[in-house]
C-alpha cells in the first residue's frame, strides 16, 4: 500500500496536479508517526510512510495548507473523509486547492495496547495477515491485530469514503458499530458511579490542550477559553471543576460537528476517554432528533442549530440521577 | 347509570383506540353509511352515545351492531379521525366477550381451516383475536 | 454568607429569566405579593436562548446548588424561535451533566409566561424544596470560592 | 476605573418595609468601584432623579446602579435622566429589589440580605458596562406592495394618499385579484366588480403608484428602511407603453382554444388576451405557451393588425432592481385542491363545481353572460346542493385537509343561495352544513333571510356521496340530516362545494425571501396575535389580507389600511433609531463556521471574505460574520451557538452575565 501511495503521489506531483503532499512521516520509532508535508519525490521516497500506526486524521491540516499557493494532495482514510466534509461545510477548506485520495483502512493499531500487554522496547512491527510480528529489544512477540486495534477502529462507524477525488483500494459501507455500548454502560450506572468514573478520568487532565489542537472540529481562530471576553478566560485550572467545565464545553461546542474520529482520545497523554463525551451528545441527538452523522454530506444542518416546533423533547426528560 | 353489562365507556374507547371528543358533529359518517336505513343507531350516534356512556343501549341494539358491514366508509369520510367503525367493532366485541362466545383459541384454528375460506375472513378473525 | 448560619441548609439558586415572559411573570408574582423563597436570585436575559451552557456551569462552579432557566412557552417566544433553541440545547446539556453524575434535579427548564405569576411562584417553591432536599452541591461546587 | 453610584429607593414603604434600605446603601459602600451611595424615598420622583443627576456630576460617576422597582417599570425613566446630563444611558443598571424582593419576601433580615446580593450583582454588571449608541438608519421613502388584489390595492392607495411612492407587484397580467372574479358581495349584495373596478382605476391613475403587473419578486435583501428588491418583469411580448388596449389583436388571434383562467377554465380565450374588460393595466399579453409565432414561427397576425406596433416577439424577461423602505405582503389566497375528495365527484362531473366557479357561472361577465346554466348541458339547474367545509376543519392526517375554518364559506353560500333564488325562484336549494358561522355585522340576519324569506333548505348534516348518473344527467346526492336523524337522497342538477381557502402557493417562497415567519398552514404569522396583528415579526414587513389568515373583504380592507398606516409610520421618519443591545462579532475571533447564521431567526447574519493583517506584513483572507444592526433584534441565539465566543451581545455580554452569576453565587 505504502509504495502504491508514494507512486501515485509522485505521479501527481510530476504531472503538476499538485505541488506538495500531505501525508505521514516516519518517526524515530515505527509507531510514532507524524503528519508532514512533502514537497519532492525524494522526500516522499525517503520519509513517507503508511502503516498500521498511521492513525492521524490529516483533514485538519488542510485548513492551513489549502490557504497556500497551489494544490495539495491529501490521503484520507474513510473516517477522515467525514471530517473533510465537515470542514467543507464550515468553510474551513478551500476545496479547489486540494486533491483528495481516499485510501482503504482496516483499522489502526494503538501502541498503548501493546504496552499494556507488557511489550516494551519495540523496534519494529510488521503486519502479516492480521498478526503483528513485533521485534523488541527483549525478543520477538506476536499479537493478533484485533487485540492491538484502537478502540475507535474496533468500533469503526464507516468504511465508506464520503468525499474524494480518487480512490485507492476498495470503498466500504457505513457500519452498524457498537460505538455507543460504553456510553450505554455508563448511563446504566448510578449517578454516584458515573460521577466517580468521570472524577477519576477528568482529574487526570493536565490541560495540555492536545485534544483541542488535534480536533478537526476545533478550528476556531481563538478558543473560547483563550478569549478574554468570553468570561471563561483562563490558562490553567483554577479549581477542581475547571477541567470538567473545559471538557463539557469542549464537547458541547463540537456537538453536531464532531464526526467521532476519535483523535481527541488518541492524542490524550493521560488516556482520558474523551470520545465518550462526544459520543454521549451524538447518541442523544440521534435518539431525540433523528439520526445525524456530521460530515456525511457537505452543507448538512446540524441538530444543534435546528429545532422542530412540536416534536422536540422537553429538558425534563433528563430524569435519571437525582438524590441517591 | 345502572348498567346491565358492566362495560364502561373507557373500555370501549380503549378497545377501539378512539377518542369520541374529537368529533365535531359533522355527520359525514352517517351520510356515507350504506347500512344507514337498517341501523337503529347510526355511526355518529355511536360516537355521541359512547361519549355519553350509553354503552348498554348500543350493546342491546343488535340491529345496529350487526348491520354495520365494516366497510370503513365512515372512517374514510371522517375529517377528525374519530373512526366510528372502530367504536362499533368495539361494542360488538364487548357483546361477544360478555356472552362468552369467544370460545375459539388460536390453537383451534389450524384444524378448522378451509382452503376456500377467504383470506380476508381469516385476517379479520385474527384482528379480533388481537384486540 | 447566610445569616442563618448553623441552622438548616439554605441553597443558592440562580434563575435565568427571559425578559419578555418569565421576568415579567416574576414581576407579576411581586405585584400580586405572592411569596417564594429568598434563595431564588434572578438574572435577566433578553431571551432564554441567550443562556449559554457556560453560564449554567459557571453558576455551579461558583457554588450554586441549583440552576433554573425560565422562558416563554414554546410558540410564544418574543423572538419567534429562541426558546426552541433553548429546549434543544438544555436537553442535551442536562443529559450530559446527568451523564457526568450531576443530579439532574439540580437543573431545570420551565416555561413561564408573563401572566403566570402564580406558576412562577409554584415552580420556584417546588425547585427550592427539591434542591433543599438534595442538599449542598458537593459534586460541583468550587471549594476555594465558597466563603464558609 | 469605574466610579459607581448606588441609589436605593424606599418606594415609600413598598421596599423599605421588608428591606433595610439604609443597610443596602451602607453595604454598597464596600462594593469595589462604588464611590457613592444613598437612599431616597422615591427615586423615580423628580427630586429623586435630580439626586441621581447631581451626584453623577458631583462625584464624577461613570456608572449608576438604581435599586428600585422592576427595570420594566422605570429603566427608561432613569436612562433618560442620566442621558440628560450627558451620561450614556446604557451605563445604568437596575437592581429589582421591589417586585423580586420586598414584595415577595416577608422576613426583613432575609429580604435585606437578598437585596444586597441583587445590588452587588447589578454593580458587578455595571462595572463591565460599555457605552452603547443605537445606530441610525436612513429610510428609503418608497413602499413595495406584493400582490395587487383588494388588500394590495387598498394598502397602495392609502400609502400613496400620504404622499409616498408605491410599487405594486402583481404576478397576473392585471390587478384586481380574487375580488374582481366575484359576482356579488355579502351581506349587502353589492356588485363586486362595480366596487372593485373603480378602485383598480384609482390605482391605475394614481401618479404615486406604479403597477408592475405580470411580474414576480425574485429577491429581497436588506432591512427596514432599506430593502433591495429584484423584480422579474415577465416578457409580455406586448409593449405596455404602446398598447392602447383596443383588443383588435385578441379578436384576430386564431388561437382561441386557450383555457381561460379568469373564468376558472370554464371557457376559453384567445392566445393574445386581455383578462377582462376592466383590466388594469388594460394591455394585451401573449401567452407564450400557446402562441404560434413564438412556438412555430408561423402566424404573426397580432403584429400585423396592431395599429401602434406594440407587439414584440423578441421580448425577454427583465430583472429590475428597486429600493424600498417598507414592504406590504398581500399575496392573497387560492382555492385548495379538492380533487382528492372523490366522494363529491368533483372532476367526474362538470356539474360539480367549487364556489368560486359558481361565482363565475353567475357573473354577468362569466362564461354564460350571467345566465345560470349547468356546465355540462347548458340547462338551468332546478335543484342545487351546496356542501360546506370541503377540506376545511379537517385534520391534516385525514386527507391533507386544512384544520382551520375558511371563514367566508358560510356567508358566500348564503349569498349564492339568495342570489339563485332571486333570479330563479323555482330552484330548490339544499345547504349541508356542520355549523353556520355568521359573526359579523348583518351576517346572521343575512343567513336567516336565506332560510326564512327564500326558503333555502339548510340541513344540519353532511353529504356522504355524490353519484353522477350519465343517463339522466342528474347527480344523486346521498346526505344525512342530523336533526331528523335520517339519510336522504337528492337528485340534484348541480353540486357546489365550499372548498377550503389556502394561502397563495407563492407565499412560502415570499416568506423565505422576506425572512418573515409562517405558520404550518403557510399563513404569514403576525408579530403579536393581539397587539401587532398587521406586522410581521420581520421589521419593515407588514401583512394585509388573506395571506395572514382567512378573512372577508371588509376585514381585508381594514387590515390593508392598518398596514398602510404602519408603512407610513416608517416612511415618515428620516431616520430609524436602532436597538443598541444587539449581537456583534469580534472579527478577530470569528472562525467563519456559519453556525450563527443558521440560528438567527431574522437572517441578520451574513458572511464576508475580509482581509486581515497578519504578522510579518502578510495578509490573509478570512470568512467572518457580519451582523446587520438594523435587522438584529438582540435575542442572543447566535452568541450561544458561537464556539469561540466571538459573537457577543451588547448590553448582555458574556462577561456581564458571568459577573452577575459570580456575584449571586458567592
Amino acid at each position: 500500500m505504502q509504495e502504491e501511495l508514494i507512486k501515485r503521489a509522485v505521479e501527481l506531483m510530476e504531472d503538476g496536479t499538485v505541488n506538495r503532499v500531505l501525508g505521514w512521516q516516519k518517526g524515530q520509532f515505527v509507531y510514532d508517526i507524524t503528519p508532514a508535508v512533502f514537497t519532492s519525490a525524494d522526500e516522499l521516497k525517503e520519509n513517507f510512510v503508511y502503516n498500521d500506526f498511521c492513525g492521524d486524521n490529516l483533514s485538519k491540516y488542510l485548513k492551513d495548507e489549502t490557504e497556500k499557493e497551489g494544490k495539495v494532495l491529501v490521503f484520507l482514510k474513510p473516517c477522515d473523509t467525514y471530517s473533510f466534509n465537515q470542514l467543507l461545510t464550515e468553510y474551513k477548506i478551500h476545496r479547489e486547492n486540494v486533491y483528495a485520495i481516499g485510501i482503504e483502512c482496516y483499522g489502526k493499531a494503538d501502541v498503548e495496547l501493546l504496552r499494556r500487554k507488557g511489550i516494551d522496547g519495540i523496534l519494529d512491527v510488521k503486519n502479516e495477515n492480521g498478526t503483528l510480528k513485533i521485534a523488541t529489544i527483549y525478543g520477538d512477540e506476536e499479537v493478533p491485530m484485533m487485540e492491538a486495534m484502537a478502540e475507535r477502529c474496533v468500533n469503526c462507524k464507516s468504511k465508506k469514503h464520503v468525499a474524494y477525488d480518487e480512490l485507492i483500494g476498495e470503498d466500504g459501507e457505513v457500519l452498524d458499530s457498537n460505538r455507543f455500548d460504553m456510553v450505554e454502560k455508563l448511563e446504566q450506572m448510578s449517578a454516584q458511579e458515573r460521577f466517580d468514573f468521570w472524577q477519576g478520568e477528568l482529574s487526570r487532565c493536565i490541560r495540555c490542550n492536545a485534544c483541542r489542537n488535534v480536533c478537526p472540529a476545533c478550528t476556531c481562530e481563538k478558543c473560547v477559553f483563550d478569549n478574554p471576553d468570553s468570561g471563561l478566560y483562563n490558562k490553567a485550572a483554577a479549581d477542581s471543576f475547571e477541567e470538567k467545565m473545559f471538557h463539557i464545553i469542549r464537547a458541547y461546542h463540537v456537538a453536531g460537528r464532531c464526526t467521532d474520529c476519535g483523535e481527541c482520545s488518541r492524542v490524550c497523554p493521560e488516556h482520558i476517554p474523551l470520545h465518550l463525551l462526544n459520543r454521549k451528545f451524538i447518541k442523544d441527538y440521534n435518539e431525540l432528533y433523528g439520526s445525524f452523522m456530521a460530515g456525511a454530506e457537505v452543507g448538512q444542518v446540524s441538530p444543534m442549530v435546528d429545532f422542530t416546533m412540536d416534536n422536540d423533547a422537553e429538558p425534563s426528560i433528563v430524569q435519571k440521577g437525582g438524590a441517591e | 347509570m345502572a348498567s346491565n353489562y358492566d362495560v364502561t365507556k373507557e373500555e370501549i374507547e380503549e378497545i377501539a383506540g378512539v377518542n369520541p371528543l374529537r368529533c365535531m358533529r359533522c355527520g359525514r359518517c352517517s351520510a356515507a353509511c350504506p347500512s344507514f336505513d337498517n341501523m337503529k343507531y347510526h355511526p355518529h350516534q355511536f360516537v355521541a352515545m359512547v361519549e355519553n356512556g350509553e354503552i348498554d343501549a348500543l350493546m342491546e341494539s343488535e340491529s345496529s351492531i350487526y348491520k354495520c358491514m365494516s366497510c370503513m366508509a365512515c372512517i374514510e369520510r371522517c375529517p377528525r379521525q374519530v373512526q366510528p367503525a372502530r367504536l362499533i367493532e368495539a361494542v360488538r366485541l364487548a357483546v361477544v366477550r360478555k356472552q362468552g362466545q369467544n370460545h375459539l383459541t388460536p390453537d383451534d384454528i389450524p384444524a378448522l381451516l378451509d382452503p376456500d375460506l377467504p383470506q380476508q375472513a381469516l385476517v379479520s378473525a385474527y384482528r379480533k383475536f388481537t384486540k | 454568607m447566610s445569616v442563618k448560619e448553623n441552622t438548616e441548609f439554605q441553597p443558592t439558586i440562580v434563575a435565568f429569566c427571559c425578559n419578555w415572559c418569565s421576568y415579567s411573570g416574576a414581576d407579576l408574582a411581586g405585584t400580586n405579593r405572592l411569596s417564594y423563597p429568598t434563595n431564588v436570585k434572578i438574572i435577566r436575559v433578553p431571551c432564554s436562548c441567550r443562556i449559554n451552557p457556560m453560564f449554567v456551569l459557571r453558576a455551579f462552579q461558583r457554588g450554586a446548588d441549583g440552576v433554573i432557566l425560565c422562558g416563554c412557552h414554546p410558540g410564544d417566544c418574543h423572538y419567534m424561535e429562541g426558546n426552541y433553541h433553548t429546549r434543544r440545547r438544555m436537553t442535551l446539556l442536562f443529559s450530559m451533566l446527568n451523564y457526568l453524575g450531576i443530579e439532574s434535579a439540580r437543573t431545570r427548564v420551565e416555561w413561564v409566561s408573563a401572566a403566570e405569576g402564580q406558576r412562577f411562584v409554584d415552580v420556584m417553591d417546588d425547585f427550592t424544596a427539591k434542591i433543599t432536599e438534595l442538599g449542598p452541591n458537593r459534586r460541583l461546587e468550587d471549594l476555594r470560592c465558597k466563603k464558609n | 476605573m469605574q466610579r459607581i453610584g448606588v441609589f436605593v429607593c424606599h418606594c415609600g414603604t413598598n421596599i423599605a418595609a421588608t428591606v433595610d434600605v439604609e443597610a443596602v446603601a451602607e453595604a454598597a459602600k464596600s462594593v469595589p468601584g462604588v464611590v457613592f451611595s444613598a437612599d431616597y424615598p422615591y427615586m423615580c420622583s423628580e427630586s429623586g432623579q435630580d439626586l441621581v443627576k447631581e451626584s453623577v456630576q458631583k462625584y464624577n460617576l461613570t456608572n449608576v446602579v438604581i435599586c428600585s422597582c422592576s427595570p420594566r417599570m422605570h429603566e427608561k425613566t432613569f436612562r433618560k435622566a442620566v442621558e440628560s446630563i450627558g451620561m450614556n444611558p446604557y451605563m445604568l443598571e437596575i437592581a429589582n429589589i421591589r417586585e423580586q424582593c420586598s414584595w415577595v419576601h416577608k422576613d426583613k433580615e432575609e429580604g435585606t440580605e437578598k437585596a444586597i446580593m441583587l445590588m452587588k450583582a447589578a454593580c458587578a454588571k455595571a462595572t463591565l458596562n460599555t457605552p452603547l449608541t443605537p445606530g441610525m438608519l436612513p429610510v428609503t421613502k418608497r413602499a413595495l406592495v406584493i400582490g395587487g388584489g383588494i388588500a394590495g390595492m387598498q394598502a397602495a392607495l392609502d400609502i400613496a394618499e400620504a404622499g409616498y411612492e408605491v410599487d405594486i407587484v402583481e404576478q397576473k397580467p392585471t390587478i384586481g385579484g380574487k375580488m374582481a372574479q366575484l359576482d356579488k358581495t355579502f351581506p349587502t349584495l353589492d356588485c363586486s366588480s362595480c366596487i372593485v373596478t373603480p378602485k383598480m382605476v384609482d390605482v391605475g391613475q394614481n401618479d404615486k403608484i406604479r403597477i408592475l403587473s405580470y411580474s414576480d419578486v425574485e429577491e429581497v435583501k436588506g432591512y427596514i428602511g432599506n430593502f433591495d428588491v429584484k423584480i422579474k418583469r415577465k416578457a409580455r411580448y406586448v409593449d405596455e407603453d404602446k398598447c392602447t388596449g383596443c383588443g383588435l389583436c385578441t379578436e384576430k388571434c386564431p388561437m382561441k382554444k386557450v383555457p381561460n383562467e379568469w373564468n376558472l377554465e370554464l371557457d376559453t380565450r384567445s392566445c393574445v388576451y386581455i383578462p377582462f374588460a376592466q383590466a388594469v393595466p388594460k394591455v394585451a399579453t401573449i401567452d407564450p405557451r400557446y402562441c404560434l409565432k413564438l412556438n412555430k414561427g408561423t402566424c404573426g397576425i397580432c403584429s400585423k393588425v396592431c395599429g401602434v406596433g406594440a407587439i414584440n416577439y423578441e421580448a425577454k424577461d427583465e430583472i429590475i432592481e428597486e429600493k424600498y423602505g417598507a414592504i406590504v405582503a398581500a399575496t392573497g389566497f387560492e382555492i385548495a385542491d379538492i380533487s382528492r375528495y372523490d366522494e363529491y365527484a368533483y372532476g367526474q362531473s362538470p356539474d360539480v363545481v367549487t364556489s368560486l366557479e359558481y361565482e363565475r357561472l353567475m357573473s354577468a361577465a362569466g362564461p354564460f353572460g350571467g345566465h345560470l346554466l349547468r356546465p355540462s348541458d347548458h340547462k338551468e339547474p332546478k335543484k342545487i346542493v351546496f356542501v360546506q367545509c370541503v377540506g376545511s376543519r379537517e385534520e391534516e392526517s385525514c386527507k391533507g385537509g386544512k384544520e382551520y375554518c375558511s371563514k367566508v364559506c358560510c356567508m358566500y353560500t348564503a349569498k349564492h343561495a339568495i342570489l339563485t333564488k332571486d333570479h330563479y325562484p323555482d330552484t330548490d336549494i339544499y345547504v349541508f352544513y356542520i355549523d353556520v358561522r355568521t359573526p359579523g355585522k348583518l351576517f346572521d340576519e343575512f343567513y336567516r333571510r336565506a332560510v326564512e324569506q327564500y326558503g333555502v333548505h339548510y340541513i344540519k348534516g353532511a353529504v356522504g356521496k355524490v353519484t353522477p348518473h350519465k343517463e339522466t344527467g342528474k347527480l344523486e346526492v346521498q346526505g344525512y340530516d342530523m336533526i331528523l336523524n335520517e339519510q336522504m337522497h337528492i337528485d340534484a342538477d348541480m353540486v357546489v362545494l365550499a372548498a377550503a381557502v389556502e394561502p397563495s402557493h407563492t407565499a412560502r417562497r415570499m416568506a423565505t425571501m422576506l425572512t418573515a415567519p409562517m405558520d404550518n398552514n403557510d399563513f404569514f404569522t403576525e408579530a403579536h396575535a393581539k397587539l401587532r396583528p398587521v406586522e410581521s415579526a420581520t421589521a419593515g414587513v407588514f401583512l394585509a389580507g388573506m395571506c395572514q389568515g382567512p378573512k372577508d373583504i371588509p376585514e381585508t380592507v381594514s387590515q390593508a389600511s392598518a398596514a398602510a398606516a404602519k408603512v407610513i409610520g416608517v416612511l415618515a421618519k428620516d431616520q430609524l433609531v436602532g436597538n443598541p443591545c444587539i449581537a456583534h462579532p469580534d472579527e478577530l475571533m470569528c472562525n467563519g463556521c456559519s453556525q450563527c447564521a443558521g440560528v438567527c431567526p431574522y437572517g441578520a447574519i451574513t458572511y464576508v471574505e475580509k482581509e486581515f493583517r497578519m504578522p510579518n506584513r502578510t495578509t490573509k483572507m478570512r470568512r467572518v460574520a457580519q451582523v446587520n444592526e438594523a435587522v438584529c433584534q438582540g435575542c442572543g441565539a447566535c452568541t450561544v451557538t458561537c464556539p469561540s465566543g466571538a459573537m457577543d451581545l451588547r448590553g448582555f455580554s458574556n462577561n456581564e452575565i458571568m459577573a452577575e452569576v459570580d456575584a449571586l453565587c458567592l
